[in-house]
């Protein structure tokens, strides 16, 4: 039986308060309540705060560039995917510097799970605005206040087909745990977008400002499988926030349409250089 | 026969490129030595392209300027290239549909569309009838061609096949018929092995595949494209896994992560790609994730001329990315080389943990050799330090970065049951964490930098040609034909001449070149850029200085006429 | 007095920069010479990191590892520091929050959260209570340090300069009460001109502005992120366009445009974010635009060591991008230099039209010097073959790449009536349209790569210490102040030994280094890296070769002490 | 008084017959309604076949790498905001590589007008499948068909909050024309993703194919300032593909919001290097 013991990792180099050691914590239960051992995790980490979690626990880890998680991730899932694959980084991380991925390995729909710390500011280099930070907020890199509009993931990822779609918030450990386990358990890709107080350097969405607006999609008539509900749903921001599975649906994962690796994970194929003898004839 | 040269030129789209490989590959079956190159503009229809077959009994190493028999399918290839004619050579060509005023004895007028049209109905068969006319001009055996287009066409439908087969005829007899001058000579097949016909990239593809490679994920770029295409087509039958990336960032990084679990990987690409790709080599340098890079040159800077042929990065690949790491650097020389060189790439990447870079051009990359089929046998795959799960498990606390005497840490993989892997870009401790320790910092910095020590050993240049000539021609990569022909020429003119070329460039091979270059009195460096990189690089490393240095940067190909011409006026003066 | 040295530690958010930063310009505000270097962790609170400032009466080139009195803000800098304590070194701590069992006489125990509570009433001005202490063990006028916290923390409120200098002044008490041990010296203020205190960054931002940069594109990245913000704090009132990018590649490519489009224009990141950049770094060649690039050096490869120092990118630039063309390459030696060189770092890109780096390091970028203050009229704006509205009209069939004696084309802008600017990325005629002929291309290139002539004659390294001394320290960049201060301590000692420093080391300046070398029996190479990098490429570019090397690769500056001892040992030996 | 001569440019070497001449023609006809000289122009563009466009015509042409327009162009754009500066590219240049900079200058609102002309596959590099290729689409480089969800550039612009998103076909100039001249007249980032037929490589998306199914948007009481409803129009692919303007928002541009450049644009600023002199005091 795997327990939280295993998961458990040295010691962090967050603040204190940080957001990010509520999602820790839900990290390790969801997969301790998965049964999942640390062994078959790959976590692929970007850099930033949130890219040091999987530091702070026990699984496999490659921890690569600001930005290029999941390029990293899918490969991996391709190349192994009986692995749980997950992806981890921060706003800067995936919607700044690694947007262009974040769209393709939306459309690809391969099996890797990506958490994402929105704390909607850039936290490791110290404070400057992020894709997410809201209009007007004044950080080191914005003077005069955040003045391009947001990049909304959730509308993102509904607009590019995404097969799971989801926020959660580090304040609501329980809530981030459910989150993790519906997206291991779904095929294909998901996105679990993360709202994360940064405590240092965003004194603007704060863990009271996030409790006081986030409510929960689904305990209501909320319909997870509509997508234009979806995208209406994506839309709010500001007084109240929803989390919760935006939308949801089920379709192959890039991983089961290679027919290399329908029955056997590739890494676990002999290399067998004479199979492509035959391909000589081709040339003669 | 010492050889013979057929050129087809025309626009672009007019297929060009099929009567080429259908000659190509026709001259080949009759056991000759082929070597075929292109020349071809960055556009899909119009402009100018030629196709140019050398065909001898005796190997031929590289492409000539010299043209026998030239093939035009418009007006433009016969102002563009009579001038490059042979005493006898002949240019064939529809004169029902390109006119030309002045006809010399040279100009042989065949009408192939209207052939194609009496014999198999449609004008699309036409240049099957320029190919029978032309291989008819030689006297060659015409049923190797008609086996040869029924190959090619059968995957069609068998109509089409003996459509082909009707049309190649047609232009075949025409010319029995019609053609009364002459020509350079009469080819027929010979005796001996019957040989591959394989392009350069192929030659990769096929080489990395038997190398155990089973991830390949790659960008389009000119002239690398045809690897990502032919791995792609083969994943299926072959269980390989093919991903076309979003850009080439995506695609190195898919391949160290493809590479990381556990599995042979590459990427494909050429200048402006792997640049994009700079980032992630440091990564795969820091997390020592093996993997193999082709970079196919191309003239630059920037998008440059994309369908043309310069050695134009081999400093920026020897010192490439922030920071320091080992890496390695090959550089075949032609299709074959290529093949067994993948497998070489491959088990240095994993035996010391590295990122290799395989210097391709467009040069090699598009040319086609005869060669002998490829020996299965010599494919030895090397994994180097890679622990299978049984050996991970007896390990007592596995870490991933181990400090060892070589440099290089035992490798388990993401999966194993009681292992973990982890590494990290940052500077990491032996366990794959983070640290900010002095001490640490100065031993992994040595370990990564230094683990490739002794591999220059494997890295050794080629010597050809009379030992003792105190000129030495010294070269890489993909001009080896050009140079070695050049060197046996001016042997036989009379001039001592020998090559030191560089299939593999580093780590550089410091010991064997200084061994090498003793006693030599003119060193002439040949390469396809302007500031002739490997002239820097074996300065900084040997500290010997070349005498001369003959270049070519207009993105055409270096021949072995080339080479003399320059050495007759500038070496020898 | 010759020098004393402060320095402050603890953790990460303990306020560290805020206390050094003070001591410094506080320091500096008696006439004194002052450096202050920083060692910081990646991270935001927790860690160790320490903030060190050197205070003399002369000139004070660089850093140092001894300590005369430790400002500690938390037990574990009592551990770290206590060893490089000098003689009659002490360390100032709050015994009341830091626990310290063993007490000796060098440390001095100072209730900074008490007093500040006392006095200001809050613990949030403990750190300036230890201030206080600090500068009155050394018997520094008070009035300076109150004069100083006033401006900077005005800023705030009133009432906070006015608790600050309450803080202060109940450190200084208490100390000048408690304190019975013995300090190495006094320091008072001097007379001399008042100097102005700056570190790397701000000085490379403040260089630019005055160059007449008006567009920054930039992502953030360590040690670069200073610049980026300090430019975009000034923005509005100073009118210049600074935008936060996307990523790295965005950041250089919107720089370009900016400057096609006219604008003197630049980004700065570090290594990892150059490695993006390289093939937007070969569009500027191509496309023949000017722009600057400021690379911050850090430890790489990768992520590396995020905050710390190394000078491993020299190679990477010189040889980066694909293909070949002109590039020039600088290294400030410190603030005052970086101020001027970025002046010629434009002037130079704008002249010769081309991508310009200018290497600094996270040593240079987080330190401060005191410098004289910046002499503007200094300052020439020189932007080469830029037409105006009026010279370009005069222009029949203007076109960008027009092949000229110099290689440098007249450049109009878009938007000049009547006349067109067209650029490519692919080989381009004089007009900047696509072309694939082959002489056009040999043309271009040789634009491309000898329009830089002659200014290797600007690059001139330094020649420092005895003219005839044997030895000779080489360097470049930032280790200037280490190897200058050593070459003095050396000789004071009685060796020979002399300095040739390179703060412009591309295009190299071959004849000049040949003949600064003349003569020499040792050479000597200092760098912050693993592989001595400058050491080969002088070797390809002059064929000589160091007889020894200096170099220090964990990420911490090299110091004249750290060069002193490795000379004793190595190279005397 | 412009005319088409003035735009006229040399030989192209496009494909007989390609969807791109339809572009051309469109886009000199539209700068000269809008009495627009060549001078002022600026295009941008990026590398296939359609980032030759501007070589086809008179105009300034900053003519890049592949994927990177946006940025060079919100640069010049920022650098003299007087310029009218386009950017033009196809869809793997735009979609594919590009897509971060296609992502964030959508959230810039920068007054760049920018052309993709969508052909559903890599042209230039002959032939692979592109973001937008249709699924099962047998390219060179999807021997079993496209398996990713094609990117839909018009929900994932509206996605991102743009303000003006058009979809137009290169076999109706007249609809391109109009759609351009809107996009000029448009204060922000204008996106007009044009069907372009490649009649080499995409036997798949022919003329006639598009042909049969687009319609315009505009003719019945489609209301393009109604973001979810374009959202949901935006899902229509296949059968029927309207084109038209999809979305309209007037908010400031970027180049509004930079109090550098409210008076004088920056190119035409002089350099004064004293003026930071004191700048000095802050360091004394
Ligand atoms: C290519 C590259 N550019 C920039 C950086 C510097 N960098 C490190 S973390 C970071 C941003 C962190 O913000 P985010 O991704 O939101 O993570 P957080 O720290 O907020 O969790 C940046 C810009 C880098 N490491 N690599
Ligand atoms: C960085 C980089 N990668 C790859 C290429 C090669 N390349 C040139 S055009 C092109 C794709 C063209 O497709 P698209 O952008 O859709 O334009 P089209 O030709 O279809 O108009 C590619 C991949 C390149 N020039 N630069
Ligand atoms: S800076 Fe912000 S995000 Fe980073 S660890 Fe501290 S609180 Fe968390
Ligand atoms: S390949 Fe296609 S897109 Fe390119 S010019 Fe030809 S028809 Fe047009
Ligand atoms: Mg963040
Ligand atoms: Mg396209």
């Amino acid at each position: 039986m795997v327990t939280l013991k295993d998961y458990q990792g040295g010691e962090t180099a967050w603040c204190p308060g940080c957001g990010n050691f509520g999602i820790l914590t839900a990290v390790k239960k969801a997969l301790v309540e998965l049964e999942i051992s640390p062994h078959e995790v790959l976590m692929v980490s970007g850099i930033g705060q949130a890219g040091k979690l999987p530091h702070y626990m026990k699984c496999n880890l490659f921890n690569g560039l600001h930005g290029r998680t999941l390029p990293v991730a899918t490969a991996a899932k391709l190349a192994n995917h009986r692995l749980h694959v997950f992806a981890v980084g921060g706003d800067g991380d995936g919607y700044g510097e690694g947007g262009n991925h974040l769209i393709h390995t939306i459309r690809r729909n391969i099996g890797v799970k990506y958490l994402v710390h929105n704390n909607q500011i850039y936290g490791l280099t110290k404070g400057q605005a992020s894709p997410t930070s809201d209009l007007g907020f004044v950080t080191k890199s914005t003077p005069r206040g955040v003045v391009s509009t947001p990049l909304n993931p959730i509308a993102l990822a509904l607009a590019l087909g995404a097969s799971f779609v989801a926020r959660s918030f580090s304040g609501d450990v329980p809530h981030l745990v459910q989150m993790i386990k519906e997206a291991v358990n779904h095929r294909g890709f998901a996105l679990i977008d993360i709202l994360q107080p940064c405590v240092i350097f965003n004194h603007l969405n704060t863990f009271s400002w996030y409790r006081e607006r986030v409510y929960k999609l689904g305990e209501g008539d909320y319909d997870a499988t509509d997508g234009l509900a979806a995208f209406k749903k994506a839309q709010e921001w500001g007084e109240r926030i929803p989390i919760g599975v935006f939308y949801k649906e089920e379709r192959p994962a890039l991983e089961e349409l290679f027919p290399a690796i329908e029955d056997v994970p590739l890494v676990k194929q002999k290399i067998e250089s004479r199979q492509f003898e035959k391909l000589i004839e081709e040339f003669m | 026969m010492v050889e013979f040269n057929f050129r087809v030129g025309g626009e672009a789209g007019q297929g060009i490129q099929t009567i080429g490989y259908i000659l190509a590959k026709t001259l080949a079956r009759g056991n000759m030595h082929v070597h075929a190159s292109q020349d071809y503009e960055s556009r899909i229809r119009g402009g100018h392209n030629f196709f140019h077959i050398r065909v001898s009994e005796n190997p031929v190493y590289g492409t000539s300027e010299k043209v026998d028999l030239l093939i035009a399918l418009n007006r433009e290839t016969v102002d563009l290239h009579t001038k490059a004619l042979t005493e006898k050579g002949v240019a064939v060509f529809d004169g029902e549909k390109t006119k030309i005023e002045k006809r010399d004895p040279s100009q042989f007028d065949v009408p192939f569309e209207r052939l194609a049209v009496e014999t198999s109905g449609n004008k699309i068969f036409a240049n099957t009838v320029a190919t029978g006319a032309a291989l008819s001009l030689v006297k060659y055996d015409f049923d190797i061609l008609s086996e040869v287009l029924t190959e090619i066409f059968r995957a069609k439908s068998k109509q089409v096949a003996e459509d082909n087969v009707k049309a190649a005829e047609a232009g075949y007899r025409y010319t029995e018929e019609n053609f009364k001058g002459e020509v350079a000579c009469e080819l027929k097949p010979v005796e001996g092995p019957r040989r591959i016909l394989i392009n350069g990239n192929e030659a990769v593809a096929l080489g990395a595949m038997a190398a155990g490679c089973k991830f390949m994920s790659g960008y389009p770029m000119t002239p690398s494209t045809g690897i990502l295409q032919y791995m792609m087509n083969k994943s299926s039958d072959f269980n390989l896994v093919v991903e076309q990336a979003e850009d080439e960032i995506a695609a190195l990084n898919m391949a160290i992560g493809a590479s990381f679990t556990g599995v042979r990987a590459m990427t494909a690409t050429s200048g402006g790609g792997f640049s994009l790709m700079v980032e992630a080599f440091s990564l795969a340098g820091m997390t020592e994730t093996p993997v193999v890079v082709v970079l196919g040159q191309r003239p630059g800077p920037s998008t440059g001329f994309p369908t043309r042929t310069e050695q134009g990065e081999l400093e920026f690949v020897i010192h490439t990315s922030h920071g320091e790491f080992a890496r390695a650097i090959l550089a075949p020389r032609d299709a074959e080389d290529a093949f067994y060189l993948m497998n070489k790439a491959f088990n240095i990447a994993e035996r010391y943990q590295i990122p290799v870079v395989v210097l391709t051009d467009e040069y090699l990359a598009d040319s086609y050799w005869t060669v002998d089929r490829f020996d299965f046998s010599k494919i030895v795959i090397d994994r180097g330090e890679l622990l299978s799960e049984e050996e991970a498990s007896k390990i007592k606390d596995y870490v991933r970065h181990k400090f060892t005497e070589s440099g290089v840490s035992p490798r388990a993989l993401p999966g194993y049951p009681g292992v973990l892997v982890v590494t990290d870009s940052d500077e990491h401790t032996e366990d794959g964490h983070i640290t900010e320790s002095a001490e640490i910092r100065v031993k992994m910095v040595q370990k990564r930098v230094w683990k490739t020590k002794g591999l220059e050993k494997e890295m050794v240049p080629l010597s050809y040609g009379p030992e003792k000539a105190g000129t030495v021609f010294l070269g890489w990569g993909s001009t080896y034909g050009a140079i070695r022909e050049a060197v046996d020429l001016l042997n036989e003119e009379g001039f001592e001449v020998r090559m030191l070329h560089f299939n593999a460039l580093w780590p550089f091979p410091t010991d064997a070149v200084i061994d090498a270059l003793k006693g030599s009195e003119k060193r002439v460096m040949i390469e396809s850029n302007a500031t002739s990189q490997l002239a820097r690089v074996l300065r900084a490393e040997t500290g010997i200085q070349m005498t001369n240095k003959i270049l070519r940067y207009d993105g055409r190909p270096i021949t072995s006429n080339y080479i003399i011409q320059a050495f007759k006026m500038e070496v020898r003066a």
